[in-house]
């Protein structure tokens, strides 16, 4: 039981993972799969927050009457992997809008097809 | 209590995920990314990451779903193929959820006061913070100082993404 | 003053190069920049390694912060080779870049195609030379979003899709990366690699710790296209622009192929990493990679896909040497990863030229070059045979000793592997310089003149850099050697 | 001892071809450029016999591409005959390039005396190598610049027949030759060459034998069965080129390597301990009857030729395989042997083409009439090949007889007998039709070939006559070998 | 438990009913008016937390939500009118993009 | 959306409100949650908006698109230019320590101009790809 409890948060957020893999690995559409980066991005920045909680703490500002605050390390790390996150998306993004300019689609397959159907 | 509050945060967080998962409708998938942003802005403010909380505000439930909206108006498409489960993807992905859950076993226990996180390194920043760099806040001493080379990639990497959107698409009209 | 700082202007100088450029708003300038940032990266980077080879690994503390609580730069045998080799990469492809960026990109973006060109050097640079685990990541992602932009620039509509192919792969990589980082992280609370290694080795069998190390393994090796993770790479490196493919092909995977060692030695440890099934998957990985990479390359009609697949074959090799855990595996890994880049950059330059007068590298559109142009050709055919391994040419060194690794370590399997793909590659070569020399030309080719000076100058300099290190191979073996030691021994 | 001037013989062919494509506007400048290298280099390569001879051997070292291995040149003896085989007959096939070429009308003619070159330089890196990188460096280059002679036509044809030689070249060589030298470099630390091998005390039976078959099947220019395929397909090539590979460099500088392996990296004695050594015994034993039953039934007169290259090659590979002294020095006598009497072939075959536009054995009725100098020089080399008295090929099918009986292999005698028998079948029904059948079309008069052809035709079956009786100086040379 | 903790709970439980609008729609105003409902109840939220937690000075987040919320209804909005968020205004072209119903 | 005016007048009020509160949040990131990047996020968001209420054009007019490309550039440029004063100063590449005599106030001026940097190179790249976006 204490081992469920003390692990709870990170299954949930490795199920939450998983959707977005999914997401990506599965749909065949190119703005759905930037949408699953991003899920699977955002995941993983809370399994890095939930690290750098303590129990009993509080934000890392240093305040009176305060003692114990949580891991200020993985906030800055995360702060940097969400600008990451955003820059990847915005250039997906940017991607697909030449993509859909190029071949008037953002499904994979027909892209696929549009391609096989012109030889290079 | 804060527990609590967290635990429902995240049960709403995995609905959402599935949801945005299993719709075909785009429009409501960037809506619910949005809904994914703030409910995880919301959780990172109980685990004290009021930083990352505001930037995951700005960022998670503001300008991503904005860039995608902007997106869908450029493409102006919804999904038309449905989604194909395929076999082997989603066999890596379960193999890959199975890796890491069971890779959680030997994890210290979340919130644990005596997980190495909290004993080694971090304590200084804490301390540092007042008398090493001056500043309360302990975010932005290691984001600005201890780790301000992160920080300058970082930038670069916005940086980045703007030339290649810039690039891409040009930042004038009728470019 | 300038050597103590190296380490950080390695990275830094090219940093501040590409914002410079943006304000720069001149195509020709902007080269002039990326040019002379890339050549001081290459004095930089020769100076570095003379020095470690000299006085031992350097370390540079960013922002004076002590190792474990800031970014620590770490300048060993290992990545003082690796910074050479992408900056001598660089530098070359540069030279090729001039003329065939004008044509391939439009005027007012090149000046911005040099920016990200620079991010993409700086990033690369910056992943091989820093000794914190996070840091990496950050670098890692601006190579990486500086790629997918530079190979979205190529002028086919597949450019664009092969680019956001890369993106959704490389991000994937990237996350499994950083996945892996954030599971050593929680069980150590340490970034910084040394102090990752110490904290590691005392902890013992350790669930995460295996799990993380799946997480980073993965997340390289889509970066280091080592197969079956290698799907973003043929295309991406067909329909990138020319001077991107030969930028790309000679440093990009070469990169993530150091962290592999970085990880595996220094991280982890030796001890970690034989004791589990970590050998068997690379080496099988490694095998795979040869083979099928190998005979997917025969059966392309595109000459700049072949290479691609064999750029894939070629990563087999050195996932095949690393993988035999020993000195003289990760030694010949170590060579082979220099000659690779060089063999490589030589082919795609050459292709590059013919792309710029033929306007295709359709296999049955080189026909005939080796007369219209002797001197591109004939560079084709030398880069051709170091990517075939013949004797007395860089090729040959490399394989000569993986395939003495693995003789060594009585690896028969990958030592018959790596023969059986230079076989193949003695087929997918020669169909490029059968077409070249021994076809008659075809229209589009009849009326084409030899290509610009500079453009031959940077084919022959690496077609030149490739016979010299088959006839001298001393330096890298020397390097490679010391390096693989370092890794290995302590 | 340190002599700089095998470098010198290695880069002169080189300096030669670097000139003949300089000078490949003005074909008399180029052609004498080419003739000059050749006679040059034979000086050179014979002002080393004396010292050989008195038992000295003269070493260079290039360059180190690995260190412990450096690329280095060393001369024994059997490298000195074979260095002088190829430096001479580079002379002769110049003189009948000259002859062949112009009077064919061929095109690329610069291309032909570039690569010719670089192929001589090659032959003589193979034939001085101190050691296996080094052999297996030159022999590769050796292939390569042979290459585009094999295509030289540009036809179709001639460019599946060029991918079939390098195929089989390059394929053989990396899969088999290569993985081998590594494997001894491996087992022994070492891989330069040895008076009484390295490889004792290092490899049991079982890996002996297995290195055995490596090298055997890895120097595909030995022409084992079944890597024999490329020999054939190579007929398309203009005559010089076919007398280039089977006789002045290419076969020969594959049986040259498998004897030099044998001598100096197994050793005779310890190849006798190989398992597995009889097997191969008798697949080269049944090279050399098959590649003489293909001969009989090949009516194109190169392609004959071609297959009976490939079972006098085997000839060699047996002697060197029968591990006694007997048979290495036949086999090292029937390099010089062949390589003459072949290359004689092969001229009268080119000569016949150029003079009449024949190929097949079956079009030469009479033609004896037309061409009496070649097709006699045709006899004398049938003859020799056949290994009848009072020339060369006899000492050599002597000394292999010899070795078998001291090996006790009596089967291999057998094979010996009954070859020659076959040699006699395919190769005499020529000149006997072509001087005994009057031909339905016959011309009038004598209508030889260009005269450079005819002089290099007389000096090579003059060769092979001489052979005969100056024989002893060779075999001291090879005695030197198995003096041990 | 204080009266924070109530009104934590409390919009927590509103939460899941926006929620349930959000993924049912079925119109587009629904959703829209979903996400809209669900920024303010964070909002609450964290001032909720604010005070659970005994740290009320972190409330200057909840200003940003309210901000980035505004924004991107009127993005969500223009997207449905204009179909090109850069428009200028005039009605010159049809929307982009119908709504479907939900799957 | 011309017509809309309750949306123009609304837009009209808050957008100053949103610039001065990003000033906020850019100086305050010492003391509370906050820095450059959120400010810029925040910058951008406020002009972005005038963006969507008054179109894109008039933003351009306002805020050229040439601009806030040599925004982003010299925004990073800051940043870097700081790392190497501190280098020139006799410190290590981005060492606020050495930037004044005393290193506490050396690194709260480093910290001020990084973050500084950050802000408007965030802002402009976001503006920028608002612009991209709206083509």
């Amino acid at each position: 039981m204490e081992a469920f409890l003390g692990h709870y948060n990170y299954w949930i957020v490795v199920a939450l993972m998983m959707a977005g893999l999914c997401t990506v690995a599965t749909s065949g559409n190119l703005v759905k799969k930037v949408i699953g980066l991003n899920l699977f991005q955002t995941s993983v920045f809370l399994f890095f927050i939930s690290v750098g909680k303590m129990a009993g703490g509080t934000a890392p500002i240093v305040a009176e009457g305060w003692t114990r605050y949580s891991n200020p390390l993985p906030h800055v790390l995360i702060l940097t992997a969400i600008v990451v996150g955003v820059a990847t998306t915005a250039l997906g993004l940017a991607l697909i809008v030449r993509i859909n300019r190029a071949y008037s689609t953002i499904e994979d397959e027909e892209i696929r097809r549009a391609d096989l159907h012109r030889l290079p | 209590m804060e527990y609590l509050i967290n635990t429902v945060l995240l049960a709403l967080l995995a609905v959402t995920a599935g949801a945005i998962a299993y719709l075909r409708n785009l429009f409501a998938a960037v809506m619910l990314v949005g809904i994914y942003g703030l409910l995880t802005a919301a959780i990172f403010v109980i685990l004290d990451a009021v930083d990352v909380a505001f930037t995951e505000a700005a960022v998670g439930a503001g300008i991503s779903p904005i860039l995608m909206l902007a997106a869908l108006a450029l493409t102006g498409r919804e999904q038309t193929a449905p989604t194909s489960p395929s076999g082997a993807g989603i066999a890596i992905v379960l193999a890959t959820g199975g890796a890491l859950v069971w890779g959680t076993l030997d994890m210290p226990y979340f919130g644990d006061p005596l997980a190495p996180v909290h004993v080694h390194v971090a304590p200084r920043y804490l301390e540092g913070t007042l008398s090493e760099i001056g500043i309360p806040n302990a975010v932005t001493s290691v984001l600005a100082s201890y780790r301000g080379y992160d920080t300058l990639g970082e930038v670069f990497v916005i940086f980045t993404a703007g030339i290649g959107a810039i690039v891409l698409l040009g930042n004038r009209r009728g470019d | 003053m300038i050597t103590a700082h190296l380490p950080a202007l390695q990275v830094v100088v090219p940093l501040v190069a590409a914002p410079v450029c943006v304000l720069l708003r001149r195509s020709r300038g902007a080269w002039m920049v990326a040019m002379a940032v890339s050549l001081f990266a290459v004095a930089g980077a020769w100076s570095l390694l003379a020095g470690v080879l000299s006085r031992g690994p350097t370390s540079y503390l960013l922002g004076s912060w002590a190792a474990p609580w800031g970014i620590e730069y770490r300048v060993d045998e290992t990545n003082a080779w690796v910074i050479l080799v992408v900056s001598v990469i660089s530098a070359a492809a540069l030279l090729f870049a001039r003329r065939s960026v004008e044509r391939e990109v439009e005027t007012d973006r090149i000046h911005l195609f040099y920016t990200a060109w620079l991010l993409c050097l700086a990033g690369l640079l910056g992943m091989a030379v820093t000794a914190d685990a996070f840091n990496v990541f950050v670098f890692l992602e601006i190579s990486s979003l500086s790629s997918y932009v530079l190979v979205s620039l190529g002028a086919r509509r597949q450019a664009l899709a092969a680019a956001f192919r890369y993106l959704v792969l490389g991000t994937v990589g990237a996350t499994f990366f950083l996945i892996g980082v954030g599971l050593l992280y929680q069980v150590t609370g340490t970034l910084n690699m040394a102090d990752l290694a110490a904290r590691l080795s005392e902890l013992g069998p350790h669930r995460t710790v295996t799990t993380a190390f799946g997480f980073l393994a993965v997340g390289i090796a889509v970066k280091s296209a080592v197969y079956p993770l290698h799907t973003w790479l043929p295309n991406a490196y067909a329909f990138a622009p020319s001077a991107v493919s030969v930028f790309l092909a000679g440093t990009a995977t070469k990169v993530s192929l150091y962290l592999l060692l970085r990880f595996l030695f220094t991280v982890f440890g030796l001890e970690f990493v034989a004791g589990g099934p970590v050998p068997l998957l690379l080496a099988l990985t490694g095998i795979a990679g040869l083979v099928a990479a190998s005979v997917a390359a025969v059966r392309q009609e595109d000459a700049k896909r072949l290479l691609g697949f064999s750029s894939v074959a070629q990563i087999g090799y050195l996932v095949l040497g690393v993988s035999l855990l020993t000195t003289a595996g990760v030694a010949a890994a170590l060579i082979h990863l220099f000659n690779h880049a060089l063999m490589k950059a030589a082919l795609f330059v050459c292709l590059g030229a013919i792309a710029y007068r033929v306007g295709s590298v359709r296999i049955a559109d080189l026909a005939g070059i080796g007369r219209r142009m002797p001197w591109t050709a004939s560079a084709l055919v030398v880069g051709g045979l170091s990517l075939i391994g013949v004797p007395l040419t860089a090729g040959f060194v490399g394989k000569w000793y993986l395939v003495a690794a693995a003789l060594e370590s009585g690896w028969w399997p990958a030592a018959a592997a790596m023969l059986l793909a230079s076989l193949i590659a003695v087929a997918y070569v020669w169909k490029l310089v059968e077409s070249a020399y021994f076809r008659a030309p075809s229209p589009a080719a009849a009326s084409v003149r030899e290509a610009p000076v500079s453009m031959v100058a940077a084919a022959w300099g690496l077609a030149g850099a490739n016979l010299w290190f088959g006839i001298d191979a001393s330096l890298p073996i020397d390097v490679a050697n010391r390096a693989a030691a370092a890794l290995l021994g302590g | 001892m340190e002599t700089p001037a095998l470098i010198f013989c290695v880069a002169l062919p080189l300096a030669g071809a670097a000139l003949v494509v300089a000078l490949g506007r003005w074909p008399n400048l180029r052609e004498a450029a080419s003739l000059g290298a050749a006679g040059w280099l034979f000086l050179e390569v014979l002002a080393l016999l004396p010292a050989v001879e008195a038992g000295e051997r003269p070493a260079a070292v290039l360059t180190a591409v690995i260190p412990e291995i450096p690329i280095a040149f060393e001369v024994e003896p059997l490298g000195m005959m074979f260095a002088l085989v190829a430096s001479f007959l580079w002379i002769v096939t110049t003189i009948y390039s000259i002859g062949y070429m112009r009077g064919h009308g061929e095109s690329n003619q610069t291309r032909f005396y570039a690569c010719f070159a670089i192929a001589i330089a090659s032959a003589i890196g193979v034939a001085f190598a101190a050691n296996l990188l080094t052999l297996f460096v030159f022999y590769e280059v050796l292939t390569l610049s042979t290459y585009p002679l094999v295509t030289h036509s540009g036809t179709d044809e001639a460019r599946r027949a060029g991918r079939v030689y390098l195929g089989i070249l390059l394929g053989t060589s990396i899969a088999f030759q290569l993985f081998a030298i590594l494997w001894v470099w491996v087992l022994t630390g070492e891989t330069g060459f040895r008076d009484g091998g390295i490889l004792a005390g290092h490899a049991g039976p079982a890996a002996t034998g297995a290195l055995l078959l490596l090298f055997v099947f890895g120097i595909g220019k030995a022409a084992v069965m079944p890597f024999h395929r490329w020999l054939s397909a190579a007929m398309v090539a203009p005559t010089p080129v076919s007398a280039l590979l089977h006789a002045v460099a290419v076969v020969k500088a594959g049986v040259f390597a498998v004897l030099k392996v044998v001598v100096y990296v197994f050793g005779p004695g310890h190849l006798a301990t190989a398992t597995g050594a009889g097997w191969l015994l008798a697949i080269a034993a049944l090279t050399v009857i098959a590649g003489s039953l293909v001969a009989m039934r090949r009516d194109n007169l190169k392609a004959r030729l071609a297959y009976s290259t490939v079972s006098q090659l085997s000839y060699i590979v047996m002697g060197a395989l029968l591990a006694s002294a007997w048979g290495i020095v036949g086999a090292g006598l029937h390099i010089v042997m062949h390589a003459f009497a072949k290359i004689t072939l092969f001229f009268c075959a080119g000569a016949v083409l150029v003079a009449h536009h024949r190929t097949e054995v079956s079009e030469l009725d009479g033609i004896g009439r037309a061409m009496p100098i070649t097709m006699g020089a045709f006899l004398v080399a049938s003859l020799s090949i056949v290994g009848l008295p009072l020339l060369g090929g006899m000492w050599s099918k002597w000394y292999l007889a010899l070795g078998a009986i001291e090996a006790e292999r009596y089967a291999v005698l057998a094979v010996l007998m009954l070859s020659s028998l076959l040699s006699v079948a395919y190769l005499l029904p020529i000149p006997v039709r072509a001087f005994a059948k009057r031909s339905p079309k016959a011309g009038s008069g004598v209508e030889e070939a260009p005269w450079p052809c005819v002089l290099a035709i007389v000096i090579t079956a003059a060769g092979c006559l001489a052979l005969f009786w100056y024989a002893d100086r060779w075999l001291r040379l090879m005695e030197q070998l198995v003096r041990t | 438990m204080g009266v924070a903790g109530v009104g934590a709970l409390a919009v927590l439980a509103a939460m899941c009913l926006a929620m349930f609008r959000a993924l049912r729609g079925p119109t587009v105003y629904d959703r829209i008016l979903a996400v809209n409902h669900f920024g303010t109840l964070t909002v609450l939220l964290i001032a909720a937390a604010g005070f659970l937690s005994g740290r009320p000075e972190f409330l200057d987040i909840s200003l940003v939500y309210c901000l980035i919320s505004f924004i991107g209804t009127v993005a969500v909005l223009k997207f449905f009118e204009y179909g090109d968020l850069g428009h200028a205004g005039r009605r010159d072209r049809p929307p982009a993009v119908r709504e479907s119903g939900a799957p | 959306m011309r017509h809309h005016h309750v949306l123009h007048v609304v837009a009209k009020m808050t957008i100053p409100l949103i610039l001065v509160f990003a000033l906020y949040v850019q100086f305050h990131g010492d003391f509370g949650p906050g820095g450059g990047f959120q400010a810029g996020v925040i910058f951008a968001a406020g002009l972005i908006l005038y963006g969507l209420v008054f179109g894109a054009d008039r933003l351009r007019r306002a805020v050229p698109a040439g601009l806030a490309g040599t925004l982003a550039a010299a925004g990073v440029l800051l940043y870097a230019g700081v790392g190497v004063a501190g280098m020139l100063l006799g410190g290590a590449f981005l060492d606020y320590g050495v930037l004044l005599p005393d290193p506490m106030a050396g690194q709260h001026l480093g910290i001020l101009l990084i973050e500084f940097g950050v802000g408007v190179t965030v802002a402009a790249v976001m503006v920028s790809l608002f612009y991209c976006f709206t083509a």
